[in-house]
C-alpha cells in the first residue's frame, strides 16, 4: 500500500494514453509532463493505440512498474472500469482525463463539457444562419464518449432548431472527413453548415467543400494549431476549443493534492472556448 | 476379382477423352495397358475408381454393376490405385504418408503408433525398402517415393492393384524387387492392372495386354500371342522402325569440361567432359546423386568446390541466368515442377529464355516471337492446334516437346537431359532421340541421365556411372553393357 | 563404406537441424526474457508473469484456431471481427438476463457457427481464404456495429463466475491463464495424436492428394474454421469479462497479432508444416515484448518499430537454423 | 485430323470463357452502376463521376502495385504504411524548405526503397511475403509516428504546381484522375507488352521453372516490390496535397482496400493468372460502392455489411463463370 508521500520527488505518474495518434492526446500528454517536470515528479506513458484490451494491459504494466498515482484518459468508459477496479484494490488512486470511467473508484475526471460544446456549436449555427437550414454531421469512432457526447449535445438543440440532414461516422480521421463529405454533399446538395466532432475531420470536410465550389460553413472541436490557423485563414468558421494541455495539467495537480492527502473536486472541467475569427 | 468395363464414355468440356473403350480383369493377371501418351489409360482407370464419373456405359464387377463415387470407396472394396502423379505429402513423414486418411486409432480416437510403425515396418521388408519411417519424405529421391507410394498400397489388402507407370522413378534394382512383389501378389490371386511405356517389362511380367489409342480400344491380346513390333504398331497406328535412330557420331572440340566438383553429403570429385557433336549417358541408382550434380553444374545449387571450363574457357555459374547466357539448357527430370509454367501458351513457355532477343525495343515483337515459336512447334512435330494452347492441356510426351523446344532457342552450346524420355511414350520417346540426334550434328554437346538402360545403351557416345555421389565407371559405347553398367552402380567393381 | 561414413554426421546434423528447429522459437524467448529482465528486474515477479500470462490468453487462444487454419494452408482475417460480433451477441443475452455462463456458451457456439459460413465460403464457394475472410470480417464487423448502433453494450451484472472468467483467479492463476493452457492441452492431443490432427496436416501439405485418400477435405475445413471462431469467440468472452462490457471496436487487427505469433511459433503460411506449442511460444514471444517494451518505458511509436524489426530477426533466425 | 476437329469448339468455348473473365468484373460494374443510379439519379451527374475518378485514383493506384505483386504469388501488407511514412517525409521535406515538386519525387523514391526493402526481406530472407511485409508494415508505420511525433505535419504552403497535384483540374477532370490514367497506361504496357511483364506472369505461374529458364527471379521480384512503394508512395503525394497535410494515421488499411480491388478484378491470390485493366474495374467497383452507398444514405454500418457480401457475391460470381 502506498504510503503518503511528501516528498514530490518520489512520486511516480503512470499516464495511460487512448491513443498519441492524435494531436488533441498529443497535447494532453504533453501538458501532463510539462507540469509533472515542473514539480519535479516523474512519469511513464504508454499508449493504448485506441484499444481498450490493451488499455487494460498497459494499466497493470504501470501498475508492476510501482506507479503511485495512475491518470488514465479511456479508450471507453465503460471498459476501462475493471482496470480503475484493479488499482483501487492496491490503493493506488486513479484520476481520469478527457472521458470518465463507468466503474470503480476515481478520484477525479478532468474533462471539457463535450455535451455543452456540442450544443454550443449548435446554437452557433443557429445564430449565424437562423433556423431549420439543413446541417450535417460528421461524427466521430463510433462509441466513443467523444462521439456520443458530443452527437448527444449537438442534437439536443439542432434537433428542434435546425434540419440534420445526414450523419456519417469518420472516425476523428481526416482523411475520412474528406471522402465522407464529398459524398454527403453529392446526395445533399443543400446542406448549409457543418459540424464535426473534431477538427481532423473538418480540416477534411473544408478541402471536400472547397473542391465542390459550394458555400458550407464548418465547426469543428477541439481547437487544434491547425484548425486555428484555417479559421485566421477564414477557411473554418469556428472550433469548441478544449484545452488539452490544461487539462493534463489539473490532472496533474489533482492527482499531487490526492497524493498529499488533499481533497480535490470530483468533477474538474477544463472551459471550452468556442473560437471564430473575430 | 473380375472386372469388366464395356463402352465407356467420359468427356472433360469438350475434350471427349475416352470414346467407348472396353477393358476386362481377371482375377490373378497382370494385364498391361499401353498407348500413347494421352490415349486416355490414366483416364480410364479413373473411371474405375470413381475418381471421375463416367459419362456413359457400363461397369460390372464379379458379374454385378458396380460404380463407385470416390477413390476411397473403390479401396473400401479392394481396388487400389497407385496413381502416375506421385501423391506424397513432403513435409510429412514416410510413417505418416504410408497411413494418410487410414490411420488407425484407439477407441477413444487417438493414434495407434506402435501398431502403424510395425505394420509399415513389414510392409518395408517385404519389398526390401529400407527408408527410415521417420524420414521426411520430401527428402526422399523421387524412386523412393515411389517406393513410398507402392508399400501404401501394398498395406490395403486389395484384391486388384492398378499401377500407372510404377517404374518411370525406379531403377534396375528396384523394378526386380517390384517384380517379384508382383509375382507374389498373383500367387494370391490379386489382379494387377499394369500401366507403362516401358516395353521390356509388359514382355517380362504381363499375361494380357490392352491396347489403347485415341480414345478406343484397338486390341487385347495375350501376351504370347503378340510381340514387340505389333504392339507398337497398335500404339502409334503405323510402322515405326527401329527405336533408337541409328547416327553417326562427328565428335568436336571439348565443349563442357567439369574439375574435381565437390558438394559435401551430394556428390564427390567428379571430373568429366563432353565434347562438341557427343551424347554422354550419365547412369546411376536412384538417389545416386546424378540430378544433383546438374543441377550444380547450370548453377541451380551451390557447390563446394570445384571448376567448369565451356568451351576452353574457365567459366563460374552462380546462377541459371548465367548458365543461360553461357549457352547451357537444362531439361529438368520433372518437367511440371521445374520444366513448364503450365498455365502459359506454348509459346509463352517456349520464348521464356529468349524473352530479350524479342523486344530490342524493350517492348516485345508479338509476330517475330510467334514465329519463331511456330516454327520450333513445327520441328519438333508438337501435336497442338496452336501455339496458344495451354501447355497444361498437351499430353505428357507433347508437354516434354515444348521443354526441349524451349531450349532449342536458345541455340544450346551445351544440353542437359535429365530423363528426358520419362514418362513418355514410343512413338514420341523415338522423336526426342532423333531431335537428340539431330542436335548433335549441329556441334551441341548432350549430357544425358537416364534411369533407363535400354536408353543410355542405345543412344550414348560414352557412358558415365555414377555411385553415391562419385563416378565409378565411364565406359565407350563399344564396351559398355547392362551388366557392366549394373556392376558399377552397385558399387562392385 | 565411404557413403554410409558421410551420412553418418548428416543424420546428426539432420537430428540437430530438427531440435534448433523445434526449439528456435522456444530459444528466442528465452533470449528476449533474458534481455528484458536484465533491464528490468521486476519483469520477472511473479505478479508480472501472471499478468503476463493473463495479457497473452487472448491472442493465444486465437493464434490456436490459426494454427490449425493456416496448416490447412489457409489464413482466417475475420477472427477479430468474429470476436466481436459474438461479444457483443453474448453481451446482449447476459444484458437480456440469460445466465452469463450459459450465454458464453451459445456465444461460442455462434462464433463456431460464423466460422463455418467462412469454411463453406472457402469450400463450397471456393473462395481464396484470404479473401472470404476479408469480406466476412468487413460484414462481422459492420454486423457488430449495427448491433450494438456503435455504442458498448455495458450492464453485464455482476455474475461471480462471469467475472471470474475474465478476472478471477483459480489456485493463486489468473482464470484466463488456465482457460489457455486446457485449450491449449486439448488442442495439443487433436492436432498431434488423431486422425483429424494427421488430416489438418495432409490438407495443408497436399490438398490433391488428400481429396485422392479419401479425406473428406470440404468437411475437415469447415470444422477447422469454425474451430477457429468458436477460439475467437471464447478469448471474446475473456475480453467482455475483462472489459466488462462488449466494444464495438474489439478485437481490431487481433488477426495480425494471431498470424504473427502462428508464423513466430514456426508454422509455415503455405501449409501443412508447424506445431501448436510453437504458437504458444510466438504468442508469449509477443507478449513478452509488449509487457517488457512497457516495463522498459520505450514509447509506443518506438514499440511498434521494435515489435515490425523482431519479428523480421526471428523469422530470419528460424530460416537460417533451418536451411 | 480428329484432333484437330475436335479442338475446335473447345477452342471457341476457351474463347467465351476467357471473355466472360476477362468482362466478368466490368459487367459487375455495369450492373452496380445502374442499380445505383436508378435509385439515385444524382449519381450519375457528370461531377459526382469526377468526384468518384478522384476517389478512386488513391486506392486504384495502390491496387496497380499490388496486382504486379499478386501476380507473382505474393502480397504486400506494408502499402498503407508506406504511403503514410513517404507522405510524412515529403511533407517534411517540403515545411523544410525544398521545392514540393522535388518533395514528392524524392518521397516516391524513399517509398520504392521501402518496397525495395520488403523484396529483399522476401528474397534474400526467404521471408513469406506476408510475414515480411506484416512486420514492415508495424515498423513503417511506428517509423512515420516516431518521425512525426504523432501529429500531422501541416505549413505546406501554397505552391500552386503541389496544390493542383491533389486538388487541381487539367481540362476539367481532376488531376488526381489523369495520373491515374496515365500510370495506367504505363503499367499496362509493362505488364502485357513487354519481358519483364512476361516473367512477372511467369514467376507466378512456376517460381521454380522461371528460375531455371534463366529468370532472376529474385531481381524481378526486388523490382516489383519496388514498384508497389513507389505506387503507395505516389498515392500519398496525392493525399498529401488534397488534405493540404501529411497524416501520421494515414493509409491505415488501405492494404485491404487494394487487395479486394485486385481480386475483385480478377487476379488470382495464387499468382499467374490476371490482368491490371480487372484490377482498374476493382477499384471502380469499390469506389462505386462507397460513393452509393453514401449517395442512397446508407448508414456507415450497414455500408460495412453490404461491403463485404457484395465481395462475396462478385468473387462467387466470377468462380461460376470461369468454371
Ligand atoms: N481432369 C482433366 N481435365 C481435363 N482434361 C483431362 C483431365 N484428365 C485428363 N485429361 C485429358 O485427357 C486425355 C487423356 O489423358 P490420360 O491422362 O488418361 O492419358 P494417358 O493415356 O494416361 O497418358 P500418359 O501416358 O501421358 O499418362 C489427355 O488429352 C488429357 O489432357
Ligand atoms: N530436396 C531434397 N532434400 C533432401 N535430400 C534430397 C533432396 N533431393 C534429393 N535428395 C537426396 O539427394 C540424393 C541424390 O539425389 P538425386 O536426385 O541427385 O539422385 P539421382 O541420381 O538423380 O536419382 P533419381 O533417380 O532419384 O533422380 C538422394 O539421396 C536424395 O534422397
Ligand atoms: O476530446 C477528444 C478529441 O476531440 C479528439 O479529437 C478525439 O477524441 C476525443 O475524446
Ligand atoms: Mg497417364
Ligand atoms: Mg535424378
Amino acid at each position: 500500500k502506498p504510503a503518503k508521500k511528501e516528498n514530490l520527488k518520489d512520486i511516480k505518474i503512470g499516464l495511460s494514453v487512448s491513443t498519441l495518434n492524435n494531436p488533441f492526446f498529443v497535447s494532453l500528454k504533453d501538458g501532463v509532463i510539462k507540469e509533472a517536470k515542473s514539480l519535479g515528479m516523474e512519469v511513464k506513458v504508454v499508449d493504448a493505440q485506441n484499444d481498450s484490451a490493451k488499455q487494460i494491459n498497459d494499466v497493470e504494466d504501470l501498475i508492476q512498474q510501482g506507479v503511485d498515482l495512475l491518470l488514465i484518459n479511456p479508450t471507453d468508459s465503460a471498459a476501462i472500469s475493471t482496470a480503475v477496479q484493479s488499482a483501487n484494490n492496491i490503493n493506488i488512486p486513479v484520476i481520469t482525463l478527457d472521458r470518465s470511467a463507468d466503474k470503480g473508484k476515481v478520484e477525479a475526471l478532468v474533462a471539457s463539457d463535450n455535451i455543452k460544446g456540442g450544443e454550443m456549436a449548435a446554437e452557433y449555427i443557429v445564430d449565424q444562419l437562423g433556423e431549420k437550414v439543413q446541417v450535417a454531421e460528421l461524427e466521430g469512432v463510433p462509441g466513443a464518449s467523444a462521439t456520443r457526447e458530443r452527437g448527444k449535445g449537438f442534437h439536443n438543440v439542432a434537433d428542434t432548431k435546425l434540419t440534420v440532414t445526414a450523419k456519417q461516422a469518420a472516425d476523428f480521421d481526416r482523411t475520412k472527413g474528406l471522402t465522407v463529405m464529398e459524398n454527403l454533399i453529392q446526395a445533399n446538395p443543400d446542406i448549409k453548415a457543418v459540424f464535426a466532432h473534431n477538427d481532423e475531420m473538418a480540416l477534411g470536410a473544408i478541402e471536400a467543400i472547397n473542391s465542390s465550389g459550394k458555400d458550407i460553413m464548418v465547426i469543428g472541436f477541439d481547437g487544434n494549431d491547425d484548425a486555428l490557423n484555417a479559421i485566421k485563414a477564414g477557411k473554418l468558421e469556428a472550433t469548441v476549443a478544449q484545452q488539452p494541455q490544461l487539462i493534463g495539467k489539473l490532472a496533474v495537480d489533482a492527482g499531487r493534492d490526492v497524493v498529499q492527502g488533499k481533497k480535490v473536486e470530483k468533477m474538474i472541467p477544463a472551459p471550452l472556448k468556442l473560437v471564430t475569427k473575430e | 476379382m473380375q472386372i469388366m468395363m464395356q463402352d465407356i464414355y467420359k468427356a472433360f468440356g469438350t475434350n471427349q477423352v475416352l470414346t467407348g473403350v472396353d477393358f476386362d480383369l481377371r482375377a490373378g493377371e497382370v494385364h498391361a495397358l499401353m498407348g500413347e501418351n494421352g490415349a486416355g489409360k490414366s483416364t480410364m482407370m479413373n473411371v474405375l475408381t470413381g475418381l471421375h464419373a463416367r459419362d456413359k456405359g457400363t461397369i460390372t464387377i464379379d458379374g454385378k454393376e458396380t460404380y463407385f463415387h470416390n477413390p476411397k470407396e473403390a479401396e473400401q472394396k479392394g481396388i487400389t490405385f497407385i496413381h502416375q502423379e506421385l501423391n506424397i505429402w513432403r513435409d510429412m513423414t514416410v510413417l505418416e504418408n504410408l497411413f494418410i486418411g487410414k490411420e488407425l486409432k484407439t477407441p477413444f480416437g487417438l493414434l495407434k503408433m506402435k501398431e502403424m510403425k510395425a505394420l509399415a515396418k513389414k510392409q518395408f521388408d517385404r519389398l526390401a525398402v529400407s527408408i527410415p519411417l521417420d524420414k521426411e519424405a520430401g527428402a526422399c529421391s523421387v524412386g523412393e517415393q515411389q517406393m513410398i507410394e507402392i508399400a501404401k498400397a501394398l498395406m490395403t489388402e486389395a484384391k486388384v492393384i492398378i499401377m500407372d507407370e510404377p517404374t518411370a522413378a525406379l531403377t534396375e534394382r528396384e523394378i526386380e524387387k517390384l517384380f517379384e512383389v508382383i509375382s507374389s501378389l498373383k500367387k494370391e490371386g490379386v489382379a494387377i492392372v499394369y500401366i507403362s511405356h516401358r516395353m521390356e517389362e509388359i514382355f517380362a511380367i504381363c499375361d494380357r495386354i490392352t491396347v489403347m489409342r485415341d480414345g478406343k480400344t484397338v486390341d487385347t491380346k495375350s501376351i504370347p500371342d503378340t510381340n514387340f513390333d505389333e504392339v507398337v504398331k497398335k500404339m502409334v497406328g503405323r510402322e515405326l522402325t527401329d527405336r533408337f535412330p541409328s547416327r553417326e557420331s562427328k565428335l568436336g572440340e571439348t565443349m563442357l569440361q567439369v574439375k574435381d566438383l565437390t558438394k559435401k553429403g551430394a556428390f564427390n570429385r567428379i571430373n568429366f567432359s563432353v565434347r562438341s557433336g557427343e551424347i554422354v549417358g550419365v547412369s546411376g541408382l536412384m538417389g545416386a546423386g546424378r540430378t544433383e550434380i546438374m543441377r550444380a553444374i547450370f548453377g541451380l545449387d551451390a557447390m563446394d568446390s570445384g571448376e567448369i571450363w565451356l568451351d576452353g574457357k574457365h567459366v563460374t555459374i552462380k546462377s541459371p541466368d548465367q548458365a543461360v547466357k553461357l549457352g547451357i539448357g537444362f531439361i529438368t527430370e520433372d518437367r511440371k515442377d521445374e520444366g513448364l509454367i503450365l498455365d502459359f501458351s506454348i509459346k509463352e513457355n517456349i520464348s521464356l529464355p529468349t524473352l530479350y532477343s524479342f523486344a530490342p525495343k524493350g517492348v516485345i515483337n508479338e509476330k517475330s516471337e510467334r514465329d519463331f515459336v511456330e516454327m520450333l512447334v513445327k520441328r519438333l512435330t508438337v501435336k497442338t492446334e496452336s501455339a496458344d494452347t495451354r501447355v497444361g492441356d498437351l499430353s505428357g510426351g507433347n508437354q516434354q516437346k515444348v521443354v526441349i523446344a524451349k531450349w532449342l532457342g536458345i541455340s544450346p552450346k551445351v544440353l542437359i537431359l535429365d530423363e528426358p524420355t520419362r514418362g513418355v511414350d514410343v512413338g514420341a520417346k523415338r522423336e526426342i532421340y532423333q531431335l537428340m540426334n539431330e542436335l548433335t550434328d549441329r556441334g551441341v554437346a548432350i549430357i544425358m541421365v537416364s534411369s533407363e538402360l535400354p536408353e543410355v545403351l542405345g543412344m550414348s557416345d560414352r557412358i558415365l556411372v555414377i555411385h553415391e555421389g562419385k563416378i565409378t565407371g565411364e565406359l565407350t559405347k563399344e564396351e559398355a553393357t547392362q551388366e557392366k553398367i549394373m556392376t558399377f552402380a552397385t558399387g562392385g567393381l | 563404406m565411404k557413403a554410409i561414413n558421410e551420412s553418418a554426421p548428416a543424420g546428426k546434423a539432420n537430428f540437430i537441424n530438427t531440435m534448433t528447429q523445434k526449439l528456435g522459437p522456444l530459444l528466442g524467448l528465452i533470449v528476449l526474457i533474458i534481455i528484458v529482465s536484465v533491464l528490468n528486474p521486476s519483469f520477472l515477479e511473479p505478479l508480472n508473469i501472471l499478468n503476463l500470462l493473463r495479457q497473452v490468453a487472448i491472442n493465444a487462444l486465437i493464434a490456436f484456431g490459426m494454427t490449425f487454419v493456416i496448416l490447412t494452408g489457409g489464413i482466417d482475417l475475420s477472427v477479430g471481427a468474429i470476436l466481436a460480433l459474438s461479444s457483443a451477441l453474448t453481451a446482449g443475452m447476459i444484458v437480456s438476463g440469460i445466465d452469463p455462463i450459459l450465454a458464453i456458451l451459445v456465444g461460442c457456439i455462434l462464433g463456431a457457427v460464423m466460422g463455418m459460413v467462412n469454411g463453406l465460403l472457402i469450400t463450397k464457394g471456393k473462395m481464396a481464404p484470404f479473401i472470404a475472410t476479408l469480406a466476412s470480417m468487413t460484414a462481422f464487423r459492420g454486423l457488430t456495429l449495427v448491433y450494438t448502433k456503435g455504442n458498448p453494450i455495458t450492464g453485464l451484472g455482476d455474475n461471480h463466475l462471469f467475472q471470474l472468467f475474465g478476472r478471477g483467479y483459480f489456485l493463486g492463476i489468473p482464470v484466463p491463464a488456465i482457460t489457455m493452457i486446457i485449450t491449449f492441452a486439448i488442442l495439443f492431443i487433436i492436432l498431434h495424436k488423431t486422425p483429424f490432427g494427421r488430416k489438418t496436416y495432409a490438407i495443408g501439405g497436399n490438398e490433391k492428394a488428400s481429396l485422392i485418400s479419401g479425406i473428406k477435405v470440404d468437411k475437415v475445413k469447415v470444422m477447422i474454421y469454425g474451430l477457429s471462431g468458436l477460439l475467437a469467440a471464447l478469448a471474446g468472452a475473456i475480453l467482455t469479462s475483462r472489459l466488462n462490457s462488449a466494444q464495438p471496436t474489439a478485437g481490431t487487427s487481433y488477426e495480425l497479432d494471431a498470424i504473427a505469433a502462428v508464423v513466430l511459433g514456426g508454422t509455415s503460411l503455405s501449409g501443412g508444416k508447424g506445431r501448436i506449442f510453437g504458437t504458444l511460444v510466438g504468442a508469449l514471444i509477443i507478449g513478452t515484448l509488449n509487457n517488457g517494451l512497457n516495463l522498459l518505458g520505450v514509447s509506443s511509436f518506438y514499440q511498434m518499430v521494435v515489435k515490425g524489426i523482431v519479428i523480421i530477426i526471428a523469422v530470419l533466425l528460424d530460416r537460417k537454423k533451418s536451411a
